[in-house]
This record gives C-alpha cells, structure tokens and sequence, in this order.
C-alpha cells in the first residue's frame, strides 16, 4: 500500500485561484466572472493582472451564467464562478439552457461546496450540486481532491471545449497530490490499489478514504482507494475492474446520499456487475451551522464512518 | 465611433440607403422590404400550419423588425453574395432571439436571407429537424447561436457577446429582441442593472411592445406600466417607436438607434407592435399567441399576404 | 393477472384541473397561483369559481414560488403552477430555501413535464425534475400515471402537510385507474401481480407498462407491474418485496436515466438485495420536437422498450 | 384605513407615543430605544466574536431600525407582557429579514424583547444551535418564519404573507428589510413589478442603503444607481430616510410609512445607515460586511457600547 503524506493544508479554492493566475498568464481567451464573491474565489491574482478580463456581475447569479455563454461566441473561455449553491440551484434553468443545451465552453467553478463551508449554514451548504449539474447532457462535473488536482484541474478545463462543473470548497485539506500533476478528465485516478474492498470517493472524501484504509490495513484489510475526481463522464471501466476483483464497493462523497457519486455508481453497478454497496454520504437531510471538522462528524463524512462502511460492505459479500 | 452613414452592410437587398429621409430612393428600397415581410408573414403562417402548433402572434408582430435588421441593417458576413455562418460572428452584427417562441419568423428571416435551404422550412417543429420549435445551436441549424424559449435569458447573452465584441475590439453591434411579457422576468432587470454599469454600448435591445402575454393583455396579467420610465431609472437610453409595422419607420428607428451606440450607454429600442399584424383576424389579440390556423383560416390569412418570393 | 382497459384518453394536467377545482370547493385555504399558463394548467374552473383565491404571477417563477412561501404564513395553502421546467429548474434555490428547508406547506404543482409536451421541444423538454425534487430533504414527490390519479393525488396533497411536487403532464392518454380512489402518498400500488419480472413504472409509463406486460405474458413471461406514483418517499418495502420474489427489475420512467426513479430504485438494490436492473428511460441526452408518439419511439419509452429491458433483465438473473 | 395614532401596540418598550415632535415624553423614549440598540450592538459584536465568524458590518448599521420595529414599531401578540410566537402571525404584524446574513442583529432584538432567552445568544453559530448562520424556522426559533440567507427571496415572501394577511382580512402589516446589494437580484425586481400590479398596501419594505457590499462600494460593484426613481418606476411610494441611524428618525419614518399604508401601493423604505454603525473602526467600510472581531477589537468595540440591559 502506498503511503500519502502530506506536510502542508490548503483550501481547494485557493488551488482553483493558482490555476486562474497560471491561466490568465497563458491563455489569452479566458474570461473570470464573478457575483460579488472575489475574495472568497481567490481571484485576486487574476484580476490584478488582468483587469480587462474580469466582469464584475454583482449578485446577480443567472445575469452571470447567460453571459457567459454570450461571450463565448468570439471565442471567449469564461470561467463563472460563485458559491456552489449560487452556482447551480439558483441558476439551473440558464446553465441547462444557455450552457448545456446550446453547447457552450462554459465553465462554471464553484466554491463553498458541501457541509464543510462551515458556519454560513444550511442554506449555503448545497449538497445536491452534483446530481442537478450530473444530469445535464453533455455536461463535465469534476470534484478534484486537494490544492494541487484542483489548480491542476482549473488548467485542464480551458482547454477542453465544452460545458465544465468544477467544484471545490472552502477548508483547508491535506495537499498530498503532486504539484506537477496533469489532470486527466474522466479517468479515474487509482490511489492504492487493494483486494477487499474498492473505496470510490470523490473531492476531500479521498483524503478521509486514505486515512479509512490505513486503518483497514491495520486491520488486515485490503482496500483499494479510487479517486472519482471527475463524475461525468464516469470512468465505468475502472469501476468495473475494481468491483471485478473486490466484489463489494463504498462511495464517499460530500453530497446529499441521493443523486451523487454513490448513485452513479450504483447504477454501473446494478447494470453489469452485482456487488453490495454502501453510501457514505449526507443522509438526505439539510446541513447546518458548525465547524468543517465537527460537521464531518455529525453528519458521517469521517475516515472512521468509511471504515465502518467498508466492513459492512465486506460482511455482504456473497 | 460608429457613423451610421458610412458603414454600408454589404449584400444587402437594398444596395445603399443614405438615409436623407427625403431621397427618391428610399421609398422603392422600403417597398422592397415589404415585399420580403410579407413572403415571411406567409411562411409563418405556412409554418405553423404544417405542425399545427407554434406561435404566429408574435412571429408576425415582429416581422417587420427582422426584414429590416437582416435585408438592410445587420452588416453580415457574405461571400459571393450569400450570407457565411461561423459560430464566433467576428466582424458582424450579431442579432439574438430571447423570445424564442417566435422562431416561425427567424427561421424564415434566415432561409430567405440565405442562410440554410428555404425548403427546410417545412420541417419546423417536425421529428428530426433543425427547425425546433424553440431555436437551438443543437442541431447546427446556420445562423443560430443560442438556445432560447424559457424566457428572460436573451439580453445577458446578447451583453456578453456584446463584451466579446468589446475584448476582440470588433466594433459591430449585437442586437437582442424581447417580449413584453417577457420583461416581468427577473433576469432581465439583472441585464438591465448590469449593461449600464459595465458600458455595453454596442447593445441595441428591442422589446417587443405588443401589449399581449399568453394569459391576456399584459397590463392585466403583470402590468409592468412605463417600461420606458423604467429602462431610464436603470441607465439605458431608451427609444420609442410607435409605428413598429411601418417597414420605413422600423428602418429608420433602427438607423438611429445606430447613431446612439458607442455612448457609453446600452440602447432601448421599445417597438410598438400588433401581435398578428398583416392577418386581420390575428391582429390584437392573445389568443394568437400559440395556436395554429386551421385549413380555412389559413386560406384566409394567404390571401392577405403577397408571395413575392415564391413560397418554399 | 389484471386485465386494464380504458374508454376514454385524457391529459394528466386536466386531471389536475378537475381536482383544483373539487378542492377550490371545499378547501377555503386553497390558493392557486400561476405563472401566465393559466389555460395550460387548466385552472379556469377554479379561478372562475374563485377569483379571490387566484393569484397571477405573470412570467416570473421566482416570485411565485417565494410568495406561496409567504401565503402559508397565515395557513394557506398555495398551489404554485407552471411548466415543469420552470417550476424546478428555473426555482430550485427558491423550493429550497424558503419552501423544503423552511418546511413551508407549499404544492409545487408542474405540468408539460418531460419529452410527451412534444413540439415545443427540449427548451421546454424537462427530463431532471424528479431527480432535482428528491434530492431535496422534506420533499414528497409525486408522479401520477393517468387522468384519475392525477385528480386524486391534487385532492390528496392539500390534505397532507408539508411540501410537495407534483409533476403531470400534456399528452392525451388511456384512463385506466378508478374514478374514485382514494390516492395514498407513499405506498406503491400493485398493478398488478408477477413472478419473472419485476417493473416499476411511474407516471404514463405505467400504462405503456401495462401493455409490456400483456405481450410478455403472451410469450409465457410473468411480470409484475408496480405503479411507483410516489418517487419520493419511496416504498422500498414495496420495492424488496417484489425482487425478493422475481429477482429482476426493470424501471420506466419519462426523465433522464441519470437522476430518476432508476437511481432510487438502484440504490435500493445495492444497499439490500443484489438483483440485475434495467432501465427504461431518456439516455442522458435531450428532447426534440416532435409528436408525443414520435418521441417515446425514439427516445425508447414505448412498452416494446419495455419488453425488451424486461427480457435484458431475466437473462441475467444467476 | 391605519391611523398611526390610534393603533397603539400594546406591550412595547415606551407605553405611548403620540408623536406630535415635540412632545415632552418623546426624547426620553428615544433615549430609551437608544439604550436597547446599545445593549443589542454590543450582543453583535460578541456573537460574531463568539464563533469567530458572521456579519457585524450590515447588522450594526440596521439596529436603529430593528430596535424600533420590534420595541416600538410591531403590533405583536404578546401574553402577561411576554412575546408569544405562532407561524401564522395572525392579528400581528410580520418582519422577514431578506438579507440572512444580519442575523446576529435579529436574534439578539428576538432574544431581547423575549422571544427565547437571552442566553441562547452565545450558541450563535455552533454545532447544534437554533441560531443558525442564516435564520431559519427549521430549527424551531421562536420569531423566524422563513428561511433566508440566499439573497432575493425576502420581499416575495413577504408579499405572500401580506396576500395571505389580506385573505384573512387581517389588517395588520407585514415588513421586510433588504440589503441594497441584493437589489442586484433580479427576483427583487420581479417582486416589485409584482407588488403594485396586486396592490400589496400592507407592505413596507425597507433597503439598507449603506452602499457596501463584499466586493466593495455598491456603486463600483454593480451601480443601482438611484433605487428611489426605480421604485418609483415600479409603481412604489417611496419614502427616503437620510439618517437611518438616528432612532428618532428611524421611528418617525416608520409612523410616516404606516399612514401611507392601505392606499392601494406598497411602500418602500430607501434607509440611509451606515455599515458598522456604533463601532467606530468598523464603520462605513465593507471591510466589515462579514469579518468578526478579534479580542482586542471586540475589547474596543464593547467600550464604545453602553450595556444597559446586561450582557448575556
Ligand atoms: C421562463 C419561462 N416562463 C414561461 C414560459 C411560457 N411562455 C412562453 S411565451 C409566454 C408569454 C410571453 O409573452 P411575451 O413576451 O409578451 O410574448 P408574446 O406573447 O407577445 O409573443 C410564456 C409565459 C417560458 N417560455 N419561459
Ligand atoms: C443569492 C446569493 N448570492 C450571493 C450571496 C453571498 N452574499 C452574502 S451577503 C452578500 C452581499 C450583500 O450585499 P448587501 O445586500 O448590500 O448587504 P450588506 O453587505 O450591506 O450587509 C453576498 C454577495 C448570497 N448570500 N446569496
Ligand atoms: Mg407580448
Ligand atoms: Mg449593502
């Protein structure tokens, strides 16, 4: 089993400001929109040396999204971003319409994502992003994993011509992927390969899923730790080669129990290859006022939660 | 910056127009534009005939609008004569549909014009054609360069191309048409707000004032009063155009409107219109809003519009 | 097994109609809004009977759903309706929070929704409603599958306390359920019983079910059909005691494959008891225009659709 | 219709208050406002420092009009002197706070007038608290009806509730105060079109015009200009109140606003205030929209805040 460490935390916004600075530097087309939330996107940088390539929207969340995707037509590669719930449930008849539908190299980045924005509460803390942005044809829905996938990502995006989701959040995380890492969109990144049990997790989840299997080992349990830092297109191949071998799965996402990863892979799932599954993910109810780290307790999203998963899911093996 | 004078569209219908309101040609020139609005007007009807279903109301209301922007005023991207579409416009005035659900007379404005084969526009509305009943870049149907129909969208797309525009230094326009009804979407009050502020002064958006929405007149179902008292408050500089069927003032209307961009402002153009105008049992009324003619009132409305072009 | 004929066709929403016009009569506290749809919504006999109690909103959606939100301070109880599409997408952040996390008794009440509104095409087209409304905690999400149901389900709800969305829709279709049933939120409705097969319809898709079921038995195949007229809560006693005896599954909804009752019903399988799925349902890809009867074909919604899904499932039962 | 001088609310603060200016009671009343504001500035600014996070800036500039509102202003059901909460609010007049995020401002005045005990004040934003980032009725907090914190929503729901009032010919009033960033959301612009149309006369909506918002000065952000000649536009009585932070002001408005009510037009409150009122190095910068204090701060906050009712 490889062993991750990691020597530095950093919130997976501020990988996604790094990515905008690097962008703004070297790619001349894209575009940074903002609703009135600079500071907590980290896009000073970006702004500062590109002042003419950054539209200031005001709160005014579904005005930004529709202008997006005008600017695209010149060639422009805007990049929309807000908080997670702004960004999708506030604005989901303009992506699905504007966005999605027409085609458009939208990309729509996300912060604040989940439970873990913390204090704010239940109404910031959007736990269904990923189900309303996964249902959109067409649509890319990335939840990269620590500082460096997310910068990593940010940069992969522009060059891909197409509608994006790229979520990320605000606590600070274990930085524990390379600094020098190209992003792969799709394809599943294995983390540590196992026999047990493949633990599919998707954002900061991979990290507590790193954690849950050193725990397993120590209890002499083999799992195999998958990264699904993209969720559409799903890299069913490699789900399927790991169910193959494991025969029982756990999904770990920071996401309403209903219409995320877990479901997703249910479905590959009950399609091809029978296995038992089990969820850890937010248990269908609203989020609410606390710390990133008691929150995560509270509503199950800790390393532990995943241990107790995975050996749920063993004891179901046929 | 943009002298409405000298910037002749090239491969227009009309080959010049001096404006000078007086000049000889000019009445010729304007006949010919009704002869093309009233060849739409019939494949309107024609259109949504053949489907049985689509919106002629507004279609028809707004027919004299479209024949002027695209057969005199939009300067487009020609070769030999015949209209080039590319998805990036560069170069060319851009006109954007945020009433989507009058697409019967975009879709006829563009074949006439020559963007795709007039013949196609027998398939509107019909299982596996370009010609949704909403327009779409979906299907890559030329000419069409965002989804409309679920309304409110149109003008922030049309501001941020019109940004594109700007950050390509590529001085033609974008022009954006919209409902009345339309206008008691909150979106558009957020375009509103943000077009002022950020300068998009090579906006020209036209509402289409026809006083109908589906469920009756609009003063009834939301009155949204003194639009004009209203683009004012948020910044714009704001037109009205009481004759919005009368092809010279629409023409003329639209030269002005011309002159006033580059201002530093975004530019109101509110279209008096009739919702059905040229088909006397249409004319005035919601009910024509969504509802296909029968056979004989389809025989009826023909009769009232000349077919200059040949119908498809 | 039951035999299901009908007399007469109608659309879903005129169901709708007749019950919002029964409950105007002897609800006081009904309130009906509509978003300029009026005649689409059919509410003319209630708005005619009480015109005090109507409420038009005009062509904004937002405003409509935040000010049922308000109506029920003071204990209305506010029928907000328009299109599907609107009526979610384009108000999700508003369901969400002044609606299902302010635990408001609103009805959000949606007609034209998925592909059968037919020629207006995709723009209007919603096939994610039901995956965005059950991922809302606290929703209750209901389906009907014809004219009768739909009537009975709309008198049902403004009894029921808390938030609800029911979803109908335009085309024209047989009429096979009781007159006078009394509609029960959350217990799935045994259409009829089987052996082979499990299939799991909702809404329309119950009839074209109905007819798979027919011509499955005609080759011998014992299917048992489930009408699944609440999506959310989910019968999953209803779910697991039907595959505990067929051991197969097939689901048939009009939404998108990603995101519906498929997934529900998956996630169900994977927690529980292992059987194969398949799916009846729009293949991640958007509408079209079209004829209502073009557009099940081609998007294979038609009850050979179901036939087949049926037969996919049994040959891989172990 | 409402005559401001005849509908005493029973229980408030100051026993009566028959406002002719210069009456001798007046000041000493004010006075006594005053004092509540103190004591509720000072539970701001150490709620925020409490959990280290949440919004000082917009709810200290608000508290002049809070104070009055729930001291003065409301008609409230109340038993032996005490407050008691029902969701339908029936006979009593209604406040939804549509800019969530100043919170920390409507659970102390909640909190203060004994809606729930002053105690709960320090669970502010802690695991397991009723007092939750952003209000919400979820959790059961006597005095919130409805969830905000996403911006927009407020002023549609209070025009449901004051529909509702009116159904139930309930002739008390519903208030509702916004932010003046958030007039950038288009809702807000569907909720004013909404308003006069249905004539919603039982309404005052009150924006805190204190001209910051995250990013910066509202003006820079997004400019929405004169709010005044747009509700005006909209078809609002609009009333503008210079010193928003003056209680004897603040309160002189809103018995100015309530005899406009009942005459056919909702009624809007254009409330100058400054952002971080009563603390002077949080003042009038949008530094302090949503950063809390540090010890020393707070320290320096607290001794520029009488604490007249005792701290919790
Ligand atoms: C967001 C949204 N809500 C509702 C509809 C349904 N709808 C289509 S057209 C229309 C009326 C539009 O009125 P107006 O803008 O005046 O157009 P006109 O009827 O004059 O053509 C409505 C409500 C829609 N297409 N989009
Ligand atoms: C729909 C929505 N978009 C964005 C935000 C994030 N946000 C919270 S407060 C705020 C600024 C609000 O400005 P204003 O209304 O002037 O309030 P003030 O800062 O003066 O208190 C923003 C953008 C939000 N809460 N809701
Ligand atoms: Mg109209
Ligand atoms: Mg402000």
């Amino acid at each position: 089993m490889k062993k991750y460490t990691f020597t530095e935390k950093k919130d997976t916004r501020s990988g996604f400001g790094a990515g905008m600075h690097e962008l703004g530097q070297k790619n001349p087309n894209v575009v940074a929109l903002c609703a009135d939330l600079v500071g907590s996107l980290k896009l000073e940088p970006f702004i500062k040396e590109n002042p003419e390539r950054f539209v200031q929207c005001g709160i005014s969340e579904a005005n930004m999204i529709s202008v997006s995707a005008g600017l695209t037509i010149g060639g422009k590669i805007p990049f929309a971003t807000t908080f997670a719930n702004f960004a999708t449930g506030r604005v989901y008849d303009q992506i699905r319409q504007s966005v999605a539908y027409s085609g458009k190299n939208v990309k729509i980045c996300a912060s604040h994502a989940g439970l873990t924005l913390g204090e704010d509460g239940a109404t910031h803390q959007i736990l269904e992003d990923i189900g309303m942005m996964k249902m959109l044809p067409g649509m890319t829905v990335i939840n990269p994993c620590d500082y460096n996938q997310t910068k990593a990502a940010t940069i992969a995006i522009a060059d891909y011509d197409g509608p994006v989701y790229l979520r990320f959040g605000r606590p600070v995380i274990p930085i524990f992927t390379d600094a020098d890492q190209v992003f792969e969109i799709g394809k599943a990144w294995m983390v540590n390969e196992g026999t047990d049990v493949s633990i599919f997790a998707t954002g900061h989840m991979v990290w507590e899923a790193i954690q849950a299997g050193e725990q397993l080992e120590a209890e002499g349990i083999s799992a195999e730790i998958i990264n699904i830092h993209t969720i559409k297109p799903l890299d069913e191949e490699a789900i399927l080669k790991s169910i193959a071998k494991t025969r029982c799965a756990v999904t770990a996402e920071e996401h309403n129990r209903i219409g995320g990863l877990g479901d997703s892979v249910a479905q590959v799932i009950v399609k091809n290859d029978l296995v038992p599954q089990e969820y850890v993910a937010v248990n269908d109810s609203f989020g609410e006022s606390g710390t990133p780290a008691q929150l995560m307790e509270k509503y199950g999203l800790t390393a532990a939660d995943i241990v107790a998963a995975a050996k749920r899911a063993i004891a179901k093996k046929k | 910056m943009h002298d409405p004078y000298h910037d002749r569209d090239s491969g227009s219908l009309i080959q010049l127009y001096y404006a000078p309101i007086k000049n000889n040609n000019r009445e010729m020139e304007i006949e010919q534009l009704e002869k093309v609005a009233a060849q739409v007007r019939r494949d309107i009807v024609r259109m949504v005939h053949g489907c049985q279903s689509g919106h002629p109301g507004g279609s028809l209301g707004c027919t004299d609008l479209l024949v002027a922007l695209y057969f005199e005023r939009m300067k487009l991207k020609e070769e030999d004569g015949k209209p080039v579409f590319d998805m990036d416009g560069k170069g060319e005035d851009l006109f954007f549909l945020s009433n989507g659900h009058i697409s019967p007379l975009l879709y006829s404005v563009l074949a006439r014009k020559g963007y795709f084969p007039v013949p196609e526009l027998a398939t509107f509305r019909k299982l596996n054609s370009r010609l949704q009943g909403h327009p779409t870049p979906h299907e890559h149907l030329e000419g069409i360069r965002i989804a409309s129909g679920s309304l409110g969208q149109g003008m922030s797309v049309a501001i941020g191309a019109a940004l594109s525009k700007k950050l390509n230094k590529d001085d033609s326009l974008v022009y954006v048409l919209m409902g009345d009804g339309e206008q008691q979407e909150g979106q558009v009050w957020e375009a509103a707000m943000f077009a002022p502020h950020h300068k998009v002064d090579n906006l020209i958006a036209i509402i289409d004032l026809n006083g109908q929405q589906i469920d009756g007149p609009t003063a009834k179902v939301m009155d949204n009063r003194d639009l004009g008292a209203k683009y004012e408050a948020f910044g714009w500089e704001v037109m009205e155009v009481e004759e919005g069927n009368d092809m010279a003032a629409v023409v003329k209307a639209l030269y002005e409107a011309k002159s006033k961009a580059g201002h530093a402002k975004p530019i109101m153009i509110l279209l008096h219109t009739g919702m059905g105008y040229g088909v006397d049992f249409m004319m005035g009324s919601h009910k024509w809003h969504g509802v296909a003619p029968n056979d004989e009132q389809l025989a009826a409305a023909l009769a009232q519009l000349e077919e200059s072009m040949g119908d498809y």
